[in-house]
Formats: C-alpha cells, sequence, structure tokens
C-alpha cells in the first residue's frame, strides 16, 4: 500500500518528491548537526565580526563574530524540532477537539466552535504575539504558541470530515451491525477523517516554521545567541542596508527552502487526497 | 427589506463572537501562568508600586470581578496607557492608524489587481506558459519568509540599484504633511504639494509592494484552482454545447461563479491585514500599529498589545461581515 | 433516406496515470434527419464520449486519434473552435444527465436564455424575452413570467430538465444530443419528459441520439438502436428488429437480462466482466463473456454483417442460426447454474 | 405471530429555512404493516415517498417520532442503543452504493469479520471458518479475504455487503435500493443471489426500490408509498396486474416497457410530488389524481380492504364493504 502510493506519488506530482528530498535533508541536518559544523555556532570569534563569505567561514560571520555556517547548520535542530513538534500537538488537540465536535454535534458542537470563531477573530501573527508577550520568550512557549494558533484549522477539517464520514453508508452500516460508539469513533469514522490531515501537517509544518521564525525575527521568539534562521535574518536586517547581504540572506534561504520542502510535500500529498484536482 | 434581515442578522451572530474575542484577549492577560501586574506596570517598578498597581487594577479581586471590570473599562473606551510613548492607548492608536490603513490598502489593492487576472488567465489558457510560470512563482511565493523577501528587495532596489529611499518610515526625517485624514497620498494631495506626494509614493514603494507580492502567491493560487473547478462544471460544459462562445462562457458565465472563492480570500487577507504589517512595519520602521505593538510586546508594556489584539479581532470580524454582504449580492442562493 | 450524421471508425483515448484508456475503439454511427437513435450500454461503454466527440467537446486530456465524423458531409475533426461553435446550438444542441447543475447558480433563467440567444444572433430585448417565454410555454411550464425571474435553485428537477430542453430546441437544431436525460429522475416524470422530447423533435425534424443504459426508454421512444460495448456498436437496427430479433450474443444477454414490469420472467446473467480498456482484448472485446465464441473470435475482428434490412451486428456468426440455438441452449443452462458459481 | 410488525410510523425533519425560520418536514404519516417469516415484501415510490425514511427507522438508524415497530414480541421503535444493540444483529441492511458502504480502511475479512465479533464468541480458528463460509455463500472466493473494497469491482463489493450483514444470521434483512447504482449484467447477479439466499437460508427480506420490474420480479407482496404513507398494498400479482389506487396505476404506466410493439399512449400522471411541509389535508393523491372528485380534497383516505390481502387508500375505487 505505502509502496503504491510513493509509486504514484512520483508519478503524478514529481515536484512533491522533490519536496519529500528536501525535508528528509533537513531532518538529517538537523540529526547530524553535530558533524556538520565548523565552528562553535554559539561563540564569537574576537576580531572577527561581519566577514564576507571565505574558505574558513563558508557563510562569512555575523556582527558578533559568530560563523553563520555552523549557526545555520545548528539552527535546523531548533527550527525543525518546533515545525515537528507544534504541528504533531496542533494535530493533537485539533483532531481530538474536531472529532468530538463532528461526532456529538448538538451544543457540544455549538459550544466548541464558536469557541474557534473567537479564538480564529484574531490574525495568528497578532495571537502569537500577545500570547508570547504574556507568556515569556522560551522554545517550549514558542512551540506552545505555534500549536495552539493552529490547531482550529485541524479542528474544522476533522469536524468536517466527521460530519460527511458519519452520513457514510459505511457509519451507518457500522451502527446497524451492533458497534458500541467507541468503537464506531476509534474503527470506523476518525481513521476515514484523517486523509486531509496528512495534506495540512505538511502544509502547516511550512506556515508554522514561518510564523516562527516571524516571531523571532520581530524579537519575540528564541533569544541569542541560540541560533535560530529568523532571528539570524533579524540580526543582519541592520546590516543589509550597508551592504552585508550574507548575514540575512543564508538563514532566510534556509527558511526559503525547508518552507518550500514541506509545501511541495503537501501538494503531492492533497494530490493523493483529491485526484480530480490539477 | 431582505438585505436589512440579512444584515440585521449577521450583526446578531456579532455580539457572541466579540465577546468570545475579549474573553481570549482576558484569558491570555490573566489566566496564564505569571502575573499580570508584571505586564501592566513598568519593568522597574519596586514591590510597593507594584502593590498600589494592583489595586489600582483591582488584580486583588476574584478572577469574576476582574472580568466585570475588565469588560466595563472597554465600554468606557478605556484601554490603559501605553508605557513606551505615554499616550493614552487610544490615542496612540488614532494617530497610528491611518500609517498602517494606507499602507496595506495598497498593498492588497496591488495584489489583488496582478493576482486575479493572472489566476483567470492561468486558468483559462491551462498549461500554456503564462500558466506554468504562475505556478511556479506562486509556489516559491508561498514559502517566501515575508521578511526575507522584504529585506531581499531592499538590499536591491536601495542598497544596490538605488531606486527606493532607505527603509526609515513615510519619508526623510522632517517630512509632515499637514494631517487631514493621516494618510500621507490624499494629505499631500489635498494640499496641492505634488512634491510631497511623489516622496510619499516613494517611500510607499518597497513596502506597498513587499506587502502585495507576499500576499499574491496565495491569492492566485486560489482563483487559478477555483476557475478550473468552474471550467469544468456542468454548467460550463452545457454553455459551450448550447454554442456560447468559449470566451463569453469563460468572461461572462463562469468567472462570476469562479470569484466567490477568492472573494473569501480576500475577506481573510484584509482581516489579517493588520498582522502581516507587524512583519512589514518592522523591517521599513514603518510608525503604524504594527510597529508599535511589537515594540510595545518587546517591551513588556502589554495594554498596547491588549488594545492591538482586540482592535485587530474586531476588524477581522467586521471584514467578514462585509465579505458575506458581498457574498450575499452575488449568490442568489443565499438570499433570505 | 439522406444521412445527416455520419461517423466512421472513431478512435478516442485517454491518457492516464495508469496508462491509456481506450475509451472508443472504432464507432461507426449513422443518423438520418428526423430520426431518433437510442445509443445503449452500461457505464464506460463510451456511449458519451461518442457524443461528446461529435460536438468537439471530449474533456481534457482525451483525444481522437482516429475516424471521421462527418456532419452533412463536411468532417467535423478538421473543424475549427469557431466553426464549431458555430455549429453548437443552431445545429447540433445537447442536453445532459443532470439538470439541476446544468444551469448556473448565479444567473436567472431569464438571463441564462438571454445569452443563448445572443449567442445565435437571435431577437434581442423584449422580442427576446417574448421568445423565452414562447418556448417555456411550448415545454410545458405554468407561469414562464414567474420561472425567467427565478434562479435555478428555486426550481425542481423537472422544472430544470424542461427549461434546458426548451433552451437546447430555441434554436431550431438539426440534431438533439441528449446524455441520459431522464437517469436519476422519477418515473412519472420521466414519463413526462420523454413524452416532451419526443413530441418537440417530431414538430421540429429534429434528429436525436438519446442516451442511455435503459432498454426500456428506448423503445419507448426511438426509431433505431445502437447497442456500444467498450467503445464499440456491436449492434444497430430498427428498434423492432433489435428487441425483436437481436444477432450479437451481447444484446441478446442485454435483452434476456432487462427485468419488466408487465411480466414476471426468469432473470438472464451475462457471466464475467467488462474488459478493462487499458488493456483492450484484440479481436472481438466480447468474446470472453460470450457463449458461441470460437477460436475465430480470438484471431479475427469480426466483421459488421448486414443481417436483415437496415440491421447490422458485429459479430462472426451473426448471420449463423444454428450458433444462435447453441447459444440460446446455453442461457438455459445458465439459468440453472447458482450465482456463487460464476466468475465474478 | 408476524416477523416484523410496524404499527403508526410517522417521523418528521426540521428543515432550515432562511430567516431563521425552521420548517418540518412530514418525511413518515403513519405507516403500518407486518412481514411475514420467509416472505419478501416491496417497498416502491418515488423520491420523497419516505421509503429509505422507512428502512433507516426500521433499522433504527432513525427513531420515529411516534409508532411501534415489534420485532417477534419486542418492540425496538423507542429503544435506547445500548438495549437495542444486542437485538441489531436480528436486523439487518444491505446499502445501496456498495462503494460507499465498505469502510475503505478494512479489508473485506475485516468487515465480515466485525459482526462475527461483535455479536458471536468464536475462537479466531473458528471465525476464520466462518468467514470462508460466508465468502464461498456470496460467490466470493478465498483469495478476496485480504483485499480492500477498492480493488473489487462494483458487484464484489455488493456481495461482501450481503455477506457482511449475513454473518449477523439475521431473522430480516432491508434491503435499501440494492441493485439501482448497478448496471444491468451486474444487477441481474445481485438479484440472482438474493434469491438464491432466500431459498437456501429461509430468510426474510424488506425490499426497497425505486425500480418496479425488480420489485415485481422478487417480491412476494408490495406496498405503494406516496408522500409518507402506503396508498396501497397487497400480494405482488394483484398490485401489478390490477391495481386499485390511481397512483399505483400511473405509476405502472409510467414505467418504459424494453417492447417497441408495446409503445404506449397510456395516460401520463401530470405535475410534480407536492411538498412534504404542506400535507394536503384530504387525499394525499389529489393535486395529481386523474379520477379525482372535490370530495377527495377534504377526505382522508385510511387504508381500505379491496381483496384477500390487498388494501388501498381511495374511496373511490375501494367502495366501504360493510363486513371488514
Amino acid at each position: 500500500m505505502r509502496r503504491y502510493y510513493t509509486a504514484y506519488l512520483f508519478r503524478r506530482n514529481p515536484l512533491s518528491i522533490v519536496g519529500l528530498a528536501i525535508v528528509v535533508l533537513f531532518a538529517i541536518v538537523a540529526f547530524a548537526a553535530p558533524l556538520l559544523i565548523t565552528h562553535d555556532p554559539m561563540q564569537p570569534i574576537s576580531g572577527n565580526a561581519s566577514r564576507p563569505p571565505s574558505a574558513a567561514h563558508w557563510f562569512g560571520t555575523d556582527g558578533l563574530g559568530m560563523d553563520i555556517y555552523s549557526r545555520v547548520v545548528w539552527a535546523a535542530r531548533i527550527d525543525m524540532v518546533v515545525a515537528f513538534a507544534s504541528v504533531a500537538i496542533a494535530i493533537l488537540i485539533g483532531v481530538l477537539l474536531g472529532a468530538l465536535s463532528g461526532f456529538a454535534g448538538g451544543m457540544t458542537d455549538d459550544l466548541i466552535m464558536r469557541a474557534l470563531d473567537s479564538q480564529q477573530a484574531f490574525p495568528s501573527y497578532i495571537l502569537a504575539l500577545a500570547i508570547v508577550a504574556a507568556v515569556g520568550q522560551s522554545i517550549p512557549n514558542i512551540v506552545f504558541v505555534v500549536a495552539f494558533v493552529n490547531y482550529p484549522i485541524y479542528a474544522r477539517l476533522v469536524r468536517a470530515q466527521m460530519l460527511s464520514v458519519k452520513e457514510s453508508q459505511y457509519a451507518q452500516a457500522a451502527r446497524v451491525l451492533g458497534n458500541p460508539w467507541w468503537r464506531m469513533v476509534f474503527r470506523h469514522l476518525v481513521p476515514n477523517c484523517l486523509g486531509p490531515i496528512y495534506v495540512q501537517g505538511s502544509l502547516n509544518a511550512g506556515l508554522a516554521l514561518l510564523l516562527a521564525a516571524s516571531l523571532s525575527f520581530i524579537g519575540l521568539g528564541v533569544r541569542l545567541p541560540t541560533p535560530e534562521w529568523g532571528l539570524m535574518v533579524s540580526q543582519g536586517a541592520r546590516q543589509l542596508v550597508f551592504g552585508e547581504w550574507w548575514i540575512s540572506v543564508f538563514p532566510g534561504a534556509a527558511i526559503f527552502l525547508a518552507v518550500l520542502g514541506f509545501n511541495l510535500l503537501g501538494d503531492g500529498l492533497a494530490d493523493i487526497f483529491d485526484p480530480k484536482q490539477r | 427589506m431582505r438585505v436589512l434581515r440579512y444584515v440585521s442578522k449577521r450583526l446578531l451572530f456579532l455580539g457572541p463572537v466579540l465577546f468570545g474575542v475579549v474573553t481570549v484577549v482576558f484569558i491570555v492577560a490573566r489566566m496564564l501562568p505569571g502575573d499580570p501586574v508584571h505586564l501592566l506596570a513598568p519593568r522597574d517598578a519596586d514591590a510597593q508600586t507594584l502593590a498600589v498597581i494592583r489595586t489600582e487594577l483591582g488584580l486583588d479581586k476574584p478572577i469574576l470581578a476582574q472580568f466585570a471590570r475588565y469588560l466595563t473599562d472597554i465600554g468606557r473606551g478605556e484601554f490603559g496607557r501605553a508605557i513606551h510613548t505615554g499616550n493614552p492607548v487610544l490615542v496612540d492608536i488614532a494617530n497610528r492608524f491611518p500609517a498602517t490603513l494606507e499602507l496595506t490598502i495598497l498593498g492588497l489593492s496591488l495584489c489583488i489587481l496582478v493576482s486575479i487576472p493572472l489566476g483567470v488567465l492561468a486558468a483559462v489558457r491551462r498549461n500554456g506558459p503564462l500558466d506554468h510560470v504562475s505556478r511556479l512563482t506562486s509556489l516559491l511565493g508561498v514559502s517566501m519568509p515575508s521578511f526575507w523577501l522584504a529585506l531581499l528587495l531592499i538590499y536591491t532596489f536601495f542598497f544596490h540599484l538605488d531606486l527606493a529611499p532607505p527603509p526609515l518610515g513615510r519619508g526623510p526625517i522632517g517630512f509632515d504633511p499637514p494631517r487631514v485624514t493621516g494618510m500621507y497620498t490624499i494629505d499631500t494631495l489635498l494640499a496641492g504639494d505634488l512634491a510631497g506626494f511623489a516622496t510619499v509614493v516613494h517611500y510607499l514603494l518597497l513596502p506597498v509592494i513587499s506587502l502585495a507580492l507576499i500576499n499574491m502567491a496565495p491569492l492566485t493560487r486560489l482563483t487559478r484552482a477555483s476557475m478550473i473547478e468552474v471550467l469544468g462544471s456542468d454548467y460550463v460544459r452545457y454553455a459551450l454545447a448550447a454554442g456560447v462562445p468559449r470566451r463569453v462562457v469563460q468572461f461572462r458565465l463562469a468567472l462570476k461563479n469562479a470569484l466567490l472563492a477568492p472573494i473569501t480570500m480576500i475577506g481573510i487577507l484584509v482581516g489579517n491585514l493588520l498582522g502581516g504589517a507587524v512583519i512589514i512595519e518592522t523591517i521599513f520602521a514603518w510608525p503604524g500599529l504594527g510597529l508599535w505593538a511589537v515594540t510595545a510586546a518587546t517591551q513588556s508594556d502589554y495594554a498596547p498589545v491588549q488594545a492591538f489584539a482586540l482592535f485587530a479581532a474586531t476588524t477581522k470580524v467586521l471584514v467578514y461581515l462585509l465579505t458575506d454582504l458581498a457574498y450575499f449580492a452575488i449568490d442568489p442562493r443565499i438570499r433570505y | 433516406m439522406a444521412k445527416l450524421l455520419r461517423i466512421r471508425d472513431l478512435h478516442l483515448r485517454f491518457p492516464t496515470f495508469r496508462g491509456t484508456v481506450h475509451a472508443l475503439n472504432g464507432v461507426d454511427l449513422t443518423l438520418g434527419a428526423g430520426q431518433i437513435l437510442g445509443l445503449v450500454g452500461e457505464t464506460g461503454s463510451g456511449k458519451s464520449m461518442t457524443a461528446y466527440a461529435t460536438v468537439g467537446l471530449v474533456p481534457p486530456p482525451g483525444r481522437i486519434t482516429s475516424g471521421v465524423i462527418e456532419w452533412n458531409g463536411r468532417n467535423l475533426l478538421r473543424a475549427t473552435d469557431a466553426e464549431l461553435q458555430r455549429l453548437r446550438g443552431q445545429e447540433i444542441s445537447m442536453i445532459f444527465q443532470s439538470p439541476r447543475t446544468s444551469l448556473n447558480p448565479l444567473f436567472s433563467i431569464a438571463q441564462q436564455f438571454e445569452i443563448y440567444q445572443r449567442a445565435h444572433g437571435q431577437a434581442k430585448g423584449a422580442a427576446a424575452r417574448a421568445q423565452a417565454h414562447g418556448m417555456l410555454e411550448r415545454v410545458g411550464i405554468p407561469d414562464p413570467r414567474r420561472v425567467l425571474r427565478s434562479y435555478p435553485h428555486e426550481l425542481s428537477t423537472g422544472m430544470c430538465q424542461r427549461i434546458l430542453i426548451a433552451m437546447a430546441l430555441s434554436g431550431r437544431p438539426r440534431l438533439l444530443l441528449a446524455d441520459e436525460p431522464t437517469t436519476g429522475i422519477d418515473v412519472t416524470l420521466q414519463a413526462q419528459i420523454l413524452r416532451l422530447v419526443r413530441e418537440l423533435v417530431a414538430s421540429q425534424n429534429t434528429a436525436t441520439l438519446l442516451i442511455t443504459h435503459d432498454l426500456g426508454v428506448v423503445a419507448e421512444i426511438c426509431d433505431r438502436v445502437a447497442v456500444m460495448y467498450a467503445g464499440r456498436i456491436v449492434e444497430e437496427g430498427p428498434v423492432e428488429r433489435i428487441y425483436g430479433d437481436p444477432r450479437h450474443p451481447y444484446t441478446q444477454g442485454l435483452i434476456a437480462s432487462t427485468l419488466r414490469v408487465d411480466e414476471q420472467k426468469p432473470i438472464h446473467i451475462i457471466p464475467g466482466v467488462v474488459p478493462n480498456l487499458l488493456v483492450p482484448p484484440s479481436a472481438c472485446m466480447f468474446r470472453e463473456r460470450c457463449p458461441i465464441a470460437a477460436a475465430t473470435c480470438a484471431q479475427l475482428e469480426p466483421p459488421i454483417v448486414e443481417v436483415s434490412l437496415g440491421q447490422h451486428a458485429r459479430c462472426h456468426f451473426a448471420a449463423d442460426t444454428g450458433a444462435f440455438a447453441a447459444a440460446e441452449r446455453q442461457r438455459a443452462q445458465l439459468a440453472g447454474v447458482r450465482p456463487q458459481d460464476l466468475t465474478v | 405471530m408476524s416477523l416484523l410488525r410496524v404499527e403508526g410510523l410517522r417521523k418528521t425533519f426540521k428543515v432550515k429555512e432562511g430567516g431563521g425560520r425552521d420548517r418540518t418536514l412530514f418525511a413518515l404519516n403513519g405507516v403500518s404493516f407486518t412481514v411475514e417469516a420467509g416472505e419478501t415484501l416491496g417497498l416502491v415510490g418515488e423520491s420523497g415517498c419516505g421509503k429509505s425514511t422507512t428502512a433507516r427507522c426500521l433499522v433504527r438508524l432513525l427513531r420515529p417520532d411516534a409508532g411501534h415497530i415489534w420485532i417477534g414480541d419486542q418492540d425496538i421503535a423507542a429503544l435506547p442503543e445500548p438495549a437495542l444493540r444486542p437485538l441489531r444483529r436480528r436486523l439487518q441492511m444491505v446499502f445501496q452504493d456498495p462503494s460507499d458502504s465498505l469502510n475503505p480502511r478494512l479489508t473485506v475479512a475485516d468487515a465480515i469479520g466485525e459482526p462475527l465479533a461483535l455479536h458471536f464468541q468464536l475462537g479466531p480458528g473458528e471465525r476464520l471458518a466462518r468467514i470462508r463460509e460466508l465468502l464461498a455463500l456470496v460467490g466470493l472466493k478465498d483469495e478476496h479475504r485480504d483485499r480492500y473494497p477498492h480493488q473489487l469491482s462494483i458487484g464484489q463489493q455488493q456481495r461482501v455487503g450481503v455477506a457482511r450483514a449475513l454473518a449477523c444470521e439475521p431473522e430480516l434483512l432491508i434491503l435499501d435500493e440494492p441493485t439501482s447504482a448497478l448496471d444491468v449484467s451486474v444487477r441481474g447477479m445481485v438479484i440472482r443471489l438474493l434469491e438464491e439466499l432466500r431459498a437456501s437460508l429461509g430468510i426474510t427480506y424488506v425490499f426497497i426500490s425505486h425500480d418496479l420490474s425488480v420489485v415485481r420480479h422478487i417480491c412476494h407482496r408490495v406496498a405503494v408509498m406516496y408522500l409518507g404513507a402506503i396508498v396501497e398494498i397487497g400480494p405482488t400479482d394483484r398490485i401489478f396486474s390490477s391495481p386499485s389506487h390511481p397512483y399505483t396505476e400511473a405509476l405502472l404506466a409510467a414505467v418504459p416497457v424494453p417492447d417497441p410493439r408495446q409503445r404506449r399512449t397510456r395516460p401520463i400522471l401530470a405535475g410534480e410530488v407536492s411538498s412534504l411541509v404542506d400535507l394536503p389535508k384530504g387525499c394525499f393523491f389529489f393535486a395529481r389524481c386523474p379520477v379525482r372528485i372535490d370530495a377527495c380534497a377534504t377526505t382522508p383516505q385510511p387504508l381500505r380492504e379491496a381483496g384477500a390481502g390487498h388494501e388501498a387508500a381511495c374511496f373511490l375505487r375501494v367502495p366501504e364493504r360493510a363486513a371488514v
């Protein structure tokens, strides 16, 4: 089954394999970061600030004299973990809440939906900003905030799926066969609601990464000297006007590539789950 | 009057959502771990000042009493003071909102003007060169971090080509057109100051283009997808089989249906405008609401952050109401 | 009789990600002025694609690979899009299976009528409205004035199908392609629609290609019938001949397995399944399910045989009455076999 | 005692209308019938007549507003779900759309094994043996056991649906349009299978269909429904050869016959099915009836006996007899 999917994916949408490759590459970089770096990513080298790319410093050094290549590599650990962890948490909360809302219906459904409405009335950046400002800027807090901002998407998706799967003839058949409610939910309904979640999860990992990086960029995310792509871009923002492009270009390119990878992969998955697209 | 009935019904829905919005803000400020006094007091305040502020703000009362007080404060338009500017929050908002509004209206208009025709044409000439180019750029566009894109633009157009001014706000230092609306384009034109207008446009160029580019990718993609779906529908097939010229089918019959989805998306984009402005304003040192809120947030000055969040959410809810009305005007199935 | 439409050896392919689907594999079909021809077959046999090919609206990525579609002596496969578009609606009209979705939900009926009228340079303004009003009256719509003001979602399915028929016939076309116009519609309404179509095409002398999977519908209003199987016409002729003395084993099986409301009879089963059109079988497509298949059927493409005046069948044994006795015996045997024991 | 006895079944739905008004849709308006063990009852009618709602009430996918559903001596019409669950085994259903009626994530063996796990205490070996037995019963091969629904043809999917229902060893099988999604040749196969199973297992069917020719073929008795009520019920031969209700007559006349020599000049029923929201006061069929008189508009029409086991709801065609 799995193998069939991959082959199918490749034939329908070769770009999605590129996406998969990019995501895997970044995951490998994150895992193998200690082997890949050339300098200590958090140690300024005195008298070596703002040097352009050279043989010694492949991506140059930043305003504090830290090696940008090593920092970009090391930051993969933080950014990828934030992306994966926040999406995982968001999916967990979203699926549970959406499934409950769609399955229970009635008052429960109304209550959950109105709560989601209220939360989603905030532009996500602003909600994230407000919460981070309140709870403080630690990495677990960032993960939690990004997850909190994103879970309504999954909740709504699963609820919508649930409403349609509940009406399917196989769900009705399962009830007529005498399945108790918990067996209905976990064997017949929820597994068939998850298709769009894979797609959204992949697309959303990109968005989560962007959100986390943006928070760091505006100074409300990870703090120096921890290497994080968005933070590194913001470090270089002021220098860019003086032509010191390398400080923000390399970490920015890393964000761009990683997000592109997630998006390409998500598109491919969308093709599988919705063949009438394209 | 069906329209009036519809509007009043939608307005009725507004109440609970706005109440929810206020509740969310309240919960974030008061119930998350940490003492809210620290959020609302100056950073260097001593224990005694903190205690005074605590009683002043009623933070020593039970949570429900605090909530009631919070609601009445909002009802009276009291949002506190922004510590980092020293002004009442409402004054700051009134001063700074026009800058944000000008930037975002122009950015979004540019975005819509390009994206919608591009998406429609790409769908009509599906798999043609235009389609391939627009699909590729949209794909790259949705993956692009907005702040990085803006920085690349600054690097290219300011540092290298010298076509754009430095990213330092709405004009050169000391530039201050007579304030009527607060939107410089309009104010300079009202004053008949064409040179000033040119300066304003010059300074608006990069921020507006950045904002437009960021939002273009998703809108183009959606418009294309929507148009493709409509072009494959039964009624398009029937119209073609009935001999209606392809061009008429595409641009008179199908376009209207294909625009329904993008309208929703435009609503979302407009609703999120203040969110998008945060990043762009930070980069271009644009003296609007976003920059103000970010500055406040980084300095633990919470009253403006709260007010800003409320303001943003209210705008979004109102924009959605407008979107609903647009739908109502276009789609007869919604009429009641 | 003058032949209005003549389709010869039409091949149509759909490249997909799993391979190329051979949707049409040499369709031959002729239709004379004023005739009603029923095109019957099961799902996927290529009935609708034949109609789409005729008006040049094969959905992408389908492609006509060879063949001729002759309209009044002109090959439509060489016609430009502009020529085809002039043809559609004026000379050839089409109606579809799902009347509610065939009308644009965002435009009123009057607006849609107007767009169609303008497309054909018909009357404008008040005259156009009068004409639309008249057409709606002709298709038996009570209170046309109200209906013209309505939007599709406010109208019933039957009403929508009448409107579509009115639009399709307002240009007085010489050919009407009706693609399952009553499928999914209740029988009493179906009877109304069929009668309406029959009366209108008779009064305008419009030739009609009626696509359906219901042999009853064909018997009800058609003059001739063509039976399709796996992208090919296997038998064609006057309805009385085909229903009375079918000569292709598939036609025989189809008729035998059709239940009737007016009599009780044992049910017949055509064993086996339809061939996979990704890899269509060579020679006779039906041979794997055929009760009288012989060695030749796997080697030679069956010829089109005229078995009686105007009745053609694509079978090696179409003229061989002996073979048919054998087929009859085999059917009788099948009637006694448990369905569990038939291959599925 | 009858296997199934339905009395006065009523069901309404709330439909959301614009402007916040909810309207009531009267889907079933007092449906009563009985089914004897071993027989097949057909429920026919056009869309919106309530035949599917009836089916859904019978297997309690819906809870009727009023009325009784006696299965043996147990009334299941109002039973709460937990009390109902053990009884569900006795009453099973086969659905209309074979591809939608199987959970796409369960293999054939999982699907058929599920009711075995729910209702019978079987060891793994016994269960496998039973699954094999059921597969053979519906004409599937052992190799189909590990397939997923999308790997089966539509005919095979419907066989799995039947096998799954039979795994419960039900006394009554509700067949909700089991053949209307199928092409002619596959349809024949499924009908033959159902007939064969009825003969070998002695099972009772309620067969719901809009296709009168199939109903004539497979049913012993037929109930004709219109606007959520039965307008005529009786033995199949009787209903098809000499219908009493004008609606039944019109319905039969509307079915096209695959015989060009019989091309008809029969009268065609005008108009469309009326709304279930504003039910007529008198006879439900009044608006379209070709033989109506003024009194029909105001006189409700209950079923009246028109012969042995034959009832119809028309006082014009079925005069009241002294002894009923």
